[in-house]
């Protein structure tokens, strides 16, 4: 299947881009999983081990055992700090 | 009940006027942020704030039907900048009517709570003269589970 | 730290610009309170505020000296009207302004709690073409109490 | 001794004047003193006698068993309903 990703704030910084699509193996079931699969890629990843990243599914805040589906946007995002 | 997210400055004063637009509303409770010109760690030189466009409106649309379901409102409006701000600039907005003060008093008081821990949006501080991405605060989230 | 009685309207607009006069301001909380235009007895005609000229004054710069010695303020506003109203006219604004956003929402709602039970104020509606004064309500006395 | 009383809204509505002046014997210590005064000068003035009635002196909220001194303004009111 394929998600689109994107990253904010200090994680797009980090990371050095804001978006991609990204194909998944049939393994791949979780925003956990996901987030599994980019921490693989190497050190510039290893900001999404924050341990308050947050998370959303189709512009909806989740947790991380959020199932993913063909065709999702997910974002992986530091805490908020608007307003 | 709208939500504008946008990059340029909004009037104040227009907006409380058009909250106003019906006879049955006995209360308007207005709150305004803004950049402030200092903080604990030094004098603050600009504030970037980046967001979420989409996710941003759906969970400010959200919140106002959050809102909504909980007192009996008669208008909403909310105005979150982004972009490049100074010291002084007008970030937010939010206004809430309601024919009794206290549910007006209360919606703007959740509002605010609920955006400052669940809609998408980072500030990134310069101060004295680097580049900084702003600490979420714990009392902001002990603020908003007062309401859950 | 100022109080206007008066009998003629206000511009909200330029009230809440005058309240932002530096960069220490993070937060700006108001509240409007309007003459409505029904009430549970019927159709408001008008409305007639008699006050107590001097506690009045007195009474409010008491509030406001409390809220600063509960919260760290960096302005307080209050224009209250007195005299004939119409429906949906301003009778009264409150604005605080404080750092940070919690005090300033706690001290416009404090201001207005006291106002509300400890300022002399009375009104008069006139409804259905009678002329009757309000009754004072018990869920303001409770409003009130909660701050002591 | 002498004292500037006040009377509004209602209040003053039914007791037809709204201020005066009154010349008060030794034996008046309190604003509860003065008032059985008032209520003592017939129907119109029974309006003071209402459980929730307020009293100020010298323009600050007082209770009925406040006492009054030579010079002091006192006031009558029903509770206050502004805001």
């Amino acid at each position: 299947m394929s998600v689109q990703v994107l990253y904010f704030a200090r994680y797009r910084e980090a990371i050095g881009q804001g978006e991609e699509v990204i194909e998944l193996n049939d393994d791949i079931h979780t925003l956990s999983d996901l987030r599994q699969v980019l921490l693989d890629r190497g050190p510039a990843w290893q900001i999404l081990a924050d341990p308050r990243l947050c998370c959303s599914r189709n512009q909806t805040l989740c947790q991380l055992d959020e199932p993913i589906t063909d065709h999702d946007e997910v974002a992986f995002f530091p805490m908020v700090t608007g307003g | 009940m709208t939500s504008h997210i946008q990059t340029g400055a909004f009037d104040i004063g227009q907006r409380m006027q058009a909250m106003h637009n019906n006879h049955d509303i006995g209360a308007i409770v207005s709150f305004v942020g803004h950049v402030r010109g200092q903080c604990a760690e030094g004098e603050i030189n600009e504030l970037f704030l980046e967001h979420y466009p989409g996710m941003t409106e759906a969970s400010l649309a959200q919140i106002e039907a959050d809102a909504l379901a909980k007192w009996p409102l008669l208008g909403v409006d909310i105005v979150h900048r982004y972009g490049a701000l100074k010291p002084g600039d007008a970030i937010v907005f939010v206004a809430v009517a309601s024919p009794h003060r206290q549910a007006a008093f209360d919606a703007a008081n959740f509002i605010m709570d609920l955006l400052k821990t669940q809609v998408p949006f980072w500030k990134r501080e310069k101060r004295n003269g680097q580049a900084h991405w702003v600490e979420s605060r714990d009392s902001d989230l002990a603020a908003a589970q007062r309401w859950s």
